[in-house]
């Protein structure tokens, strides 16, 4: 189990830096809002939270794709299935591996980029918090699809459609709260809500995620 | 005799095709009569005027759209516990006509919308998880064309079927949550006061009927084809093999 | 033809739209219906002819 | 090692054989050979537990076979050295220096596994084999791309294994020099199935 | 020539309709900015037409990694340069394959998109029009990224990285023009450096990326 | 047909093969030997034009050569047929019949090619090569998977290539049964560097 979890970090820091690049590209969509909705930053400020949100989703929704379908491609995935491993933990390894490259380098970078983005003050710790506790849930959810969606040639953007209603409701509390959070309102509902859905989501996502990698390396 | 008996392709074709006749004619006699009861012989809203009349396509619609959904998703139940491939041809023939029905109700709502709240699109929670609804049949649907054989297909869109139905189920509360709405409520509950006056009710009712059958006699014909299509499909690959 | 008013035009193009994507999908339904019926009956038929 | 009962096997929802038999004790090796396309991989995949068989049984551990594909599943990014530590720590096995002797990788061994030729992965690939610690092998088309001295390191290590009261079971179209049961799969490809079964399915 | 630009739309209408995908993506962005930003309508005008362009730009961004790398996977391209047609003319063929598959389908959806969004009804035709006259560059643009990325394991994401600054003055004038038309204001200047962009792009890039690519394939 | 003087090739940087030299008439074929990892496939990789030698000269029209590679280049989502069509349009060629005679692939051509067997699809892949209308072949590993007939009918292809004025160089570890001369690699080994050589390299 820790076997393969250092080694799909190892692949991920090795890879060209799998681990900079989720980052690079929620700065570089950061940096695009500015020049596509113009630069005022009373604007800006408004729509900050949400951005960050949007940016960090968006981040991690690109980079499920070669969360399985690299060891598919290699075949290591037949031979992890014959492995002496539950393919249910297996895949909560890679999502947890995911997490780890990914969200969290996201969760730490917000605070950063809000600032180009005119964040309120007060908004800093509710968008880190809020991301802390919602991307967990992107990745579990996203290794789901990408479980989904193995088996086909390229279905990288099959991928995003299929993932992307699936995270309707962990974007709309985790974006409701930095809101709620930047406007120095109460944000513990979605919150909760958001925990809830986090914890949901681990417990019960990886059996329906082993489920469908099964039905796809028949 | 029990109701598995219809898991049989063949047992199913032969049924469908006897009471597929009347199916097409009641539910087109519903809806024709229907339709043109409300658009012509009832008046208008004192409030809404004659945009009142777009209910009789619009509610109907939305109705359907929702119960297309729970159909697949009773389908993929059922695909999953019994493996009966008529099941989950039958949640693949549906989607389509769940797809059609959303539309409907997002265009003649959004078409109501212009005169009543003066904007195309607003992001009410009924619109905005319609909206969703209208994703996940999307997703559903790109899944089946994306995949060959049809069994894999049929697994893994159920599987999507029925944890997409748990996230859809959310996103309806986070859209609550999130937004209040302009969008009037269930006015066709039995106890509320504000329910809609009668000579809409009956016009509406007859069209909400009409819509049921047609759906029932749409999803029957298409699940035959599917039927039909996988037979070929299956006779091609023999043939392959006999002489590969 | 009752009097719509002013929304003429809303109630109208609702109920245009509605019945055309209606037309739509019964249309697509029958055309494929027919196709796969016919296309399965010649593929049958040149089986069995196989033997 | 493994029993096999009248097995049918399928590939993409069509059988490819049936009526497949054998049973294979310890410390055999079998051989399937047959024409391209006639199911080899398909059953081995099957034997695996990676398919589900279309009908008839297998008898024996799911736990105690090690799989080797077409593909290599090799990380091209790690090095030699690291491929077989993970996969050894995955079976639970902890020494590699065996595999790496018996495959004459120790030249290799902080090479990346992308930099290797065609043979060298191969050879790579095989050498995980061995530590996976499972008694039996399957093992399809093991030798592609191999020159013959490689092929005779495999052929001796298939050889300890067996001795060690291993078993293996490998599809090739090329003469291993391994003395083990052959089974030619040509006798076993699926017939027909009637135009009209009365099954529920779709003929 | 006109065989491979076939193919190539074939693919792409086979794969599990790579055509739709596209589309589908833009559509999930913009679906998912109201979401992160909040519904308030007189905000999401102001964005709308950034919006729309930055959603353009992401869906063609993401289809990017189909346009060389499949051909690469397995082998296509070695064979494709040692065949009788010059690589510029490939990766011009190849660009053209993208921008019909991807691109054009993201010109006709902008408007229909632009309702969810509020969009202001002066916008419509310049929405359109600047999309029309800027995704060209986006794809000829992208066939140069793929190219330089298209030897590396799973290049998504730095393909992503390298292609979005390159991006940045195709984006600032193409949502600068939509801005002006949905305010009202005179949309020429951008309008016309978007064309120049365009034109110039279409007429240079191949050379380039032909070269980068036989560095590539060596 | 083609002719190679002194030639040295380099993988990654680092020569591999040095000195190498022959020269191939038409009508006759040349079968490359060696262990693993010698550098055979990245001596075909610079005869066929994907990369530059080190050092030496190829005398020789680039465009009359067809390259296949260990990958199969192709589309699994696209039948046989038009696989081949594809090609053969590309290369200006027009009749794809000889070349789906030739590879017994009439039975399988309406097929998708990713539902193809690993044997269906190499036979494939060399079909593709008789539409290119190219005079040298250059192939590597030709026959992985393919059992023994289809190694004939390859044998075949390759001796009606021959004799239509053609030339083939292919890498293999195994008999074909193609009359040709044999060059092994191991003799053309690179030396090391000397570690002092003041070329503006790194040595
Ligand atoms: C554009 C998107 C719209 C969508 C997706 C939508 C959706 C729905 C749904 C799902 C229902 C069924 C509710 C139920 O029976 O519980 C419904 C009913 C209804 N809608 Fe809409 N609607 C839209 C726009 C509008 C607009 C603009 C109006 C008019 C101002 C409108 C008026 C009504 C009315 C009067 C009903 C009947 C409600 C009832 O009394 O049950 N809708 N709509
Ligand atoms: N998706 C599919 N649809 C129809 N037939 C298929 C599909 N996939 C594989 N087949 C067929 O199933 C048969 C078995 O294939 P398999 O890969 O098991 O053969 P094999 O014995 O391993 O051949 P090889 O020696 O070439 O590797 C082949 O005839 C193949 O064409
Ligand atoms: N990136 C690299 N760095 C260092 N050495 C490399 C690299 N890539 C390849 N090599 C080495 O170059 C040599 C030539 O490889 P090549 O693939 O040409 O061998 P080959 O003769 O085709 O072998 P095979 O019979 O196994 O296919 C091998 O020894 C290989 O290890
Ligand atoms: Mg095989
Ligand atoms: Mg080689």
């Amino acid at each position: 189990m820790s076997a393969l979890l250092l080694r799909d970090l190892r692949l991920a820091f090795r890879a060209g830096g799998g681990f900079g690049l989720g980052l690079a590209f929620f700065l570089i969509v950061t940096v695009m809002v500015p020049f596509s909705v113009g630069p005022n930053s009373a604007t800006l400020a408004v729509i900050a939270p949400g951005v960050l949100w949007l940016g960090a989703l968006l981040a991690c929704l690109l980079s499920l794709d070669r969360l399985l379908a690299l060891d598919w491609e290699d075949g290591s995935l037949d031979l992890l299935a014959t492995a002496p491993l539950p393919l249910e933990a297996v895949l909560s390894v890679k999502s947890l591996a995911h997490w780890l490259t990914t969200g969290l380098p996201l969760v730490l970078a917000a605070p950063v980029l809000g600032v180009l983005l005119n964040l309120p003050a007060g908004g800093y710790l509710w968008i880190t918090l809020s991301l802390l506790i919602g991307t967990p849930a992107l990745s579990v959810i996203g290794t789901f699809g990408a479980a989904l969606t193995v088996g086909l040639k390229r279905g990288g953007l099959l991928l995003s459609l299929l993932v992307m209603p699936l995270y309707v409701p962990t974007l709309i509390f985790g974006a409701e709260a930095a809101r709620r959070g930047a406007a120095g309102m109460a944000v513990e509902t979605p919150l909760l809500m958001l925990g809830g859905i986090t914890l949901g989501a681990i417990a019960l996502l990886p059996f329906a995620s082993a489920a469908v990698l099964r039905v796809n390396l028949r | 005799m029990s109701i598995w008996e219809y898991a049989n392709p063949k047992k199913f074709l032969h049924t469908s095709e006897r009471v597929l006749p009347s199916l097409w004619v009641a539910s087109a006699a519903l809806i024709v009569g229907g339709l043109i009861w409300g658009f012509f012989f009832t008046p208008d809203d004192y409030r809404q005027g004659s945009t009142v009349k777009i209910i009789y396509l619009h509610v109907p619609a939305a109705l359907m759209a929702i119960n297309a959904w729970f159909m697949m998703l009773l389908a993929s139940l059922i695909w999953v516990i019994r493996r009966h491939h008529v099941s989950a041809l039958a949640a693949k023939a549906a989607a389509p006509v769940g797809i059609i029905m959303t539309l409907i109700a997002l265009i003649t709502g959004a078409i109501w919308g212009q005169p009543m709240w003066g904007t195309w699109w607003a992001w009410d929670p009924r619109l905005t998880s319609f909206l969703v609804l209208f994703l996940f049949y999307l997703g559903y649907i790109a899944l089946w064309e994306a995949i060959d054989n049809p069994d894999t297909a049929a697994d893994l869109t159920s599987i999507l079927c029925l944890v997409g139905s748990v996230f859809a189920v959310l996103s309806r509360y986070a859209v609550n949550f999130w937004n209040q709405g302009l969008h009037q409520g269930a006015s066709l509950s039995l106890d509320k006061e504000e329910n809609v006056a009668d000579v809409f009710a009956f016009p509406l009712y007859t069209c909400m009927a009409g819509f049921i059958l047609f759906f029932i006699a749409l999803v029957l014909y298409r699940t035959g084809t599917e039927i039909r299509a996988r037979r070929m499909k299956t006779l091609i690959a023999r043939e392959r093999m006999s002489d590969a | 033809m009752p009097d719509l008013g002013k929304y003429a035009d809303t109630v109208l193009s609702a109920y245009a739209a509605s019945l055309l994507l209606l037309a739509l999908l019964l249309v697509v339904t029958l055309w494929r219906g027919a196709r796969v019926r016919s296309e399965l009956k010649s593929v049958e038929k040149r089986i069995r002819g196989n033997g | 090692m493994i029993d096999v009962r009248d097995l049918s096997v399928s590939r993409a929802g069509f059988p490819v054989l049936e009526g497949v038999q054998f049973a294979l004790p310890a410390a055999t090796a079998l051989v399937l050979r047959g024409p391209n396309g006639i199911g080899k991989t398909t059953l081995l995949r099957t034997l695996a537990g990676l398919q589900p068989p279309l009908a008839g049984e297998i008898l024996g551990d799911p736990d105690d076979i090690a799989y080797a594909a077409h593909a290599d599943g090799l990380k091209l990014t790690l090095t030699v050295e690291e491929n077989l530590t993970f996969w050894a720590r995955v079976f639970g096995a902890h020494d590699i220096e065996p595999a790496i002797k018996a495959f004459n990788l120790a030249a290799l061994r902080t090479r990346a596994a992308g930099s290797l030729s065609a043979g060298q992965k191969r050879r790579l690939s095989l050498a995980r084999l061995m530590v996976t610690g499972r008694r039996l092998w399957i093992l399809d088309e093991p030798t592609v791309s191999l020159d013959a001295a490689s092929v005779q390191l495999f052929a001796a290590t298939i050889r300890a294994h067996l001795n060690s009261g291993g078993a293996a079971i490998m599809a090739t179209h090329i003469d291993l020099g391994i003395e083990g049961r052959v089974l030619d799969l040509t006798p076993f490809k699926a017939k027909l199935p009637a135009l009209d079964a009365d099954d529920g399915g779709f003929l």
